[in-house]
């Protein structure tokens, strides 16, 4: 096959690039090698406008054990037990086929997790949708969540926590993002470095078949009006296969015949390999004859950059072969040793008795080109609308249309399809401000939790950045967690466009400030580029996940309100900021103004106060404030705990709006039994937190004083029926 | 006593029900599919998940695996057997226990704690409970909908042959609190000698206070003697 | 030689995924639409050179596997 | 007027059930067994004279939902 500039093109390379690949093979590359490079060099595998900044972030804490560059990261959770987690983005396979797409997004996360060794304990997803009224958006949101559930349903791993959210944004280019947390023991952890010259290289797993040829370079381009034409790279999941093989793996791994494991995620066969020898300093050969296949006739170019899911590559210590192979015939899964480790630092292809492709790893690898591209900064918006002037608008009208909203109904439909108690360890599923997970057999539990918020990274990056970190650590402190690291996925429009390059470059920025001052650093993460169609790139979204440590569990408290008569307090600062807020947006349609700002000394204390009110048991629920604003979470207090609350409104109170629906950061709203007020005022006065006394818990009816008064079962109905109406 | 799970692959409650038989003091094995002989079992417990990935019918593979056929003669001759959950769909397509299990009446995957109300206890599995008692456990399926010819259905109901009926928190039985569309509100069928009990609720789900809640504990203490 | 198998649910059992699939169809306007029933599709590849031979052996598979008796009818056609 | 529509996964798609199916038949002795693709089958009542007319709205309820075009193709007959 001649090697013109439209097959360049069409694999994503640049002319430039190409006569990069020539200048390293010192030779024209044949077809195979092209679709190798192509494969490696694009932004999904080699991260290369993405690097530079991404180097920024901080990596280590006295917890963490494997920070980024693994399949995923690792820390210690202590009594010999470690946590490895990651996020990943499975957003254009899910738009095109929204069932497979999150499925398989799914799967692929779980196998980076228990390739490490870790037994996936909790699954947990950020899905984004556009707008409700687009006609698409109802089959996307169905089709994401039965295949979500789908998936971790069948291979029998509790989904127990997300976030789902719509935005006319998302209209053409959904986001489906899914997190995976595994158990490890600390000494046991299995990675990707291959180690060692003339050692066994085996396939395992389902055979290859010609799903997703160049997913991976399908997932680095934007969507334009020919997309349908893509459209056969999808992959179908098989969960039943993947239990089987997280098992068999899990199996051969309580031995010490594995040298080094890797999932062939994107770019399938071609990356795995590549990756464990370039991390072994090492090179490869494989004979492709031996690859198991599904479908006659499958070509080289084909083996190596199909996608089929549920596969993995294993480097075998001398002579147990035979022994792994008999655990993987347990489980009904092929074994085939397709290669060998080689000194040479070349990929190696074989095939038919020919040599097929002969590529320098470094070549693929380290000489991928990285990118410093221009970018712009987002100037802070400034404040226009006033918000001071707000007579016309009914109060109790707009807290009630928040929240029965798409973005902030209760979420019951999408969880119920979600099997969050299989493992028997769910202490709190989905619904509060994180969910917890018992490590098995222990006293001892984690709390995990997802979070993003794009419409305040739209209009301020580098806030927004912060605003994410400091959200999902409130809501693990919110559950008694210790925050301990977290995991990013970073979705944005094309990095080709310098205002886009801004955004993604402020946002790190933002994201290492707060992680810097919170130490609750970066171990592992993804980035998601080409966000979008037709030159329309989507709000820039990072998504962060983070899990916290959670030393006692049985005296674990949550966001509903536990007995009438006791005080609620509210802990931070109220300004009553309604720029960006879901008031602003969902009552007044305004969607200009700067986020709220990040005070991170105020956010470290306050937090740290309630986490230490937590442990000497002084208080009964909590909750922190987020979108919607005070009344809004007191709500989500109220609703399932069936306890109402009478709210008081603060003596000099001249805007109720801004006060009730100011969206201002580093608030927690806590339930304290009479009994111990006293005590705690005390406390709040030594450590000099702000705090105000809201309201008193009472039976049956949520009210704000002198405002109205609706009944509990009245509100949970309103909030509970946007979904079963879609 | 001495209990087994059979472990299909696909199978993924059968730690959970595990841990619950041991903590209730069971000698419990795990048991592989591909096995021959069945250890020598008061109890055998075919666990929830998806055995074969839940292929073709759920239940429908598992039925046809080797283990079975020494569950079938086990349970022909009077062990008591559970299923639950996959368990119970695989009991059904074995013919241990009559009917269909159908997909669920909305069509998805449904996972909450539901009111039960226990029907019968005069019987090995439920004589710990207090007929009529409202109970909370936890489903977890996509074809729990328990479907049976008419005359069946009077046989179930005239011989005290269903131990649990989907009801709401104050016991009504009705559409309302059948949150899968099973003919009578029905969640869990005896077969004719009441040894085997075929049930899509977990209760190795509800045994621990602090983490879900223990309403399944009454179920294993009642087998123990 | 190859068959095509149908399975559907007999006429007296629930199909609640039919029922389902065609509401949702007459909700998006197919208001012509009668009846709608559900069942499952199989395309068969047997080795076996005798027509009659290897229609009994799908029938078997039919008998032992893909379908449930008690609940579900089947056809077997040349294809 | 009634129709059987059957859907089934494009070729080089994989299909997991009818994997585990085929296994399961050949484990069970079905040796001639060369290959099994499970599907998907309806029958489609409509209220309709005009056969052309009939069939162009079954066409469309497969393309709006029941089958999947990106990973299935659909197959419509008069029964
Ligand atoms: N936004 C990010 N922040 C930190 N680490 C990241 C980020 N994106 C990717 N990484 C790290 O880079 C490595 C390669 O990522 P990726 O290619 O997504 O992994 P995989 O090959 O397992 O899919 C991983 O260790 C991942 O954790
Ligand atoms: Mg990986």
């Amino acid at each position: 096959m001649n090697i013109t500039k439209e097959v360049i093109q069409k694999h994503g390379l640049t002319i430039e690039e190409f006569v990069k690949i020539k200048d390293l093979l010192q030779r024209e590359p044949n077809i195979l090698e092209l679709g190798i490079f192509s494969a490696m060099w694009n932004e999904h595998c080699s991260y290369k406008s993405s690097k530079i900044h991404l180097k920024k972030l901080p990596t280590k804490n006295k917890n963490v054990i494997q920070g980024p560059g693994e399949n995923a990261g690792i820390i210690d959770i202590g009594d010999g037990d470690a946590i490895v987690f990651k996020i990943e983005s499975h957003n254009h396979p899910s738009f095109i086929e929204p069932y497979q797409g999150a499925a398989t997004g799914v799967g692929g996360i779980l196998r980076d997790v228990f390739t490490m060794g870790a037994r996936p304990i909790a699954l947990l997803n950020s899905i984004h949708f556009g707008s409700p009224e687009n006609t698409k958006t109802r089959n996307l949101l169905h089709g994401v969540v039965s295949g979500i559930g789908g998936y971790g349903n069948c291979i029998g791993i509790p989904t127990v926590a997300g976030e789902t959210k719509f935005n006319q944004t998302y209209n053409e280019n959904i986001l489906v993002n899914a997190m995976a947390v595994g158990l490890v023991k600390k000494n046991k952890i299995f990675y990707s470095k291959a180690k060692g010259i003339g050692k066994s290289v085996v396939y395992v797993g389902s055979k290859t078949g010609r799903d997703g040829i160049h997913g991976a370079s399908m997932a680095s381009a934007e969507f334009d009006d020919d997309s349908e034409e893509k459209k056969p790279t999808v992959q179908v999941g098989d969960p039943f296969t993947e239990k089987l093989l997280m098992e068999a793996c899990l199996e051969l791994m309580k031995d010490k015949s594995i040298i080094s494991i890797q999932d062939m995620g994107a770019a399938g066969l071609t990356s795995s390999s590549v990756e464990m020898a370039f991390k072994g300093d090492l090179g490869m050969e494989i004979n492709l004859d031996k690859v198991p296949c599904r479908e006659e006739k499958m070509t080289p170019y084909e083996m190596m950059l199909s996608e089929s899911q549920e596969r993995m590559l294993i480097i075998l210590e001398d002579g147990k072969e035979n022994e792994a192979k008999k655990i993987f015939d347990k489980w009904d899964l092929d074994f085939v040793v397709i290669g060998k480790t080689i000194e040479t630092k070349k990929l190696k292809l074989y095939y038919k008795n020919d040599i097929v492709a002969d590529i320098p790893i470094e070549a693929l690898s380290s000489s991928a080109p990285q990118y410093e591209r221009k970018w712009t900064k987002t100037e802070l918006p400034k404040k226009e609308t006033n918000f001071k002037n707000l007579k016309k608008i009914n109060f109790k009208e707009s807290f009630l249309k928040i929240i029965s909203s798409s973005n902030h109904s209760n979420k019951n439909w999408i969880t119920e399809q979600y099997d969050q108690m299989v493992m028997c360890d769910t202490i709190q599923k989905s619904g509060s401000d994180a969910a917890i997970i018992r490590i098995h057999k222990k006293n001892k539990a984690i709390a995990v939790a997802v979070d993003s918020s794009a419409n305040y990274c739209k209009s301020h990056p580098i806030t927004g950045g912060k605003q994410i970190v400091c959200e999902n650590w409130r809501n693990l402190i919110s559950m008694g967690a210790k925050p301990i690291a977290i995991t990013n996925c970073l979705n944005f429009g094309n990095p080709e466009n310098q205002e886009v390059m801004g955004q993604f470059a402020e946002t790190i920025i933002g994201i290492k400030e707060a992680c810097e001052y919170l130490d609750y650093p970066v171990v592992s993460g993804n980035v998601s580029f080409y966000n979008g169609t037709n030159k329309k790139n989507i709000f820039p979204t990072p998504v962060i996940g983070g899990v916290g440590i959670i030393q006692k569990p049985e005296k674990n408290i949550n966001h509903l309100f536990k007995e009438v008569g006791n005080s609620v307090l509210l802990i931070g600062k109220t300004f009553g900021h309604l720029y960006q807020s879901a008031f602003s947006n969902e009552i007044l349609s305004i969607n200009e103004g700067p986020p709220p700002e990040i005070n991170l000394i105020n956010e470290k204390n306050n937090g740290e106060f309630v986490l230490e009110l937590i442990k000497q048991n002084l208080v009964l629920s909590v909750h922190d404030v987020s979108a919607g604003g005070t009344i809004v979470s007191l709500a989500e207090m109220s609703i399932g705990s069936s306890l109402g609350v009478k709210i008081e409104k603060p003596k000099n109170l001249n805007n109720i709006f801004e006060y009730f629906f100011g969206e201002d950061q580093g608030r927690y709203l806590i339930e304290i039994d009479k009994n111990n007020l006293e005590k705690v005022k005390e406390l709040l006065k030594k450590n000099n937190i702000f705090h105000e006394i809201i309201g008193i818990t009472q039976k049956d009816k949520f009210e704000l004083a002198g405002e109205f008064s609706i009944d509990i079962k009245e509100l949970s109905k309103i909030n509970n029926k946007w979904y079963y109406n879609y | 006593m001495n209990s087994s799970v059979i472990v299909f692959p696909g199978s993924n409650c059968d730690r959970d029900i595990a841990v619950a038989l041991e903590k209730m003091q069971f000698k419990n094995k795990l048991v592989w599919h591909k096995d021959t002989n069945l250890p020598k079992s008061d109890l055998i417990v075919i666990p929830g998940g998806f055995s074969y990935g839940d292929y073709l019918r759920s239940g429908a593979i598992a039925a046809k695996s080797k283990i079975i056929n020494e569950v079938i003669k086990a349970a022909n001759e009077g062990c008591l057997v559970l299923g639950v959950c996959n368990g119970f769909q695989i009991l059904i397509e074995t013919g241990l226990l009559k009917g269909a299990l159908l997909r669920n009446k909305n069509l998805k995957f449904i996972n909450k704690d539901v009111s039960l109300k226990v029907n019968s206890i005069n019987n090995k599995f439920c004589k710990k409970y207090k007929l009529g008692q409202i109970i909370k456990l936890n489903i977890a399926h996509n074809e729990g909908n328990y479907f049976t010819n008419k005359d069946h259905l009077k046989e179930l109901e005239d011989n005290n042959l269903i131990a649990f009926k989907y009801c709401d928190e104050k016991g009504f039985i009705n559409q309302n609190s059948n949150p899968n569309g099973s003919v009578n509100n029905i969640a869990g069928i005896f077969n004719k000698n009441k040894n085997i009990l075929g049930m899509m609720p977990h209760p190795e789900r509800m045994i621990e206070k602090s983490v879900s809640g223990d309403d399944g504990i009454s179920l294993f203490s009642s087998l123990l003697n | 030689m190859k068959f095509s198998v149908t399975v559907t649910l007999k006429k007296d059992v629930l199909d609640p995924q039919g029922k389902v699939v065609q509401q949702t169809l007459q909700n998006m306007g197919m208001k012509t639409l009668k009846d709608l029933r559900q069942g499952k599709y199989f395309e068969v590849d047997i080795n076996e050179n005798d027509e009659k031979l290897a229609k009994d052996k799908v029938d078997e598979m039919c008998k032992k596997l893909l379908a449930n008796l008690i609940i579900e009818d089947f056809k077997i056609s040349k294809l």
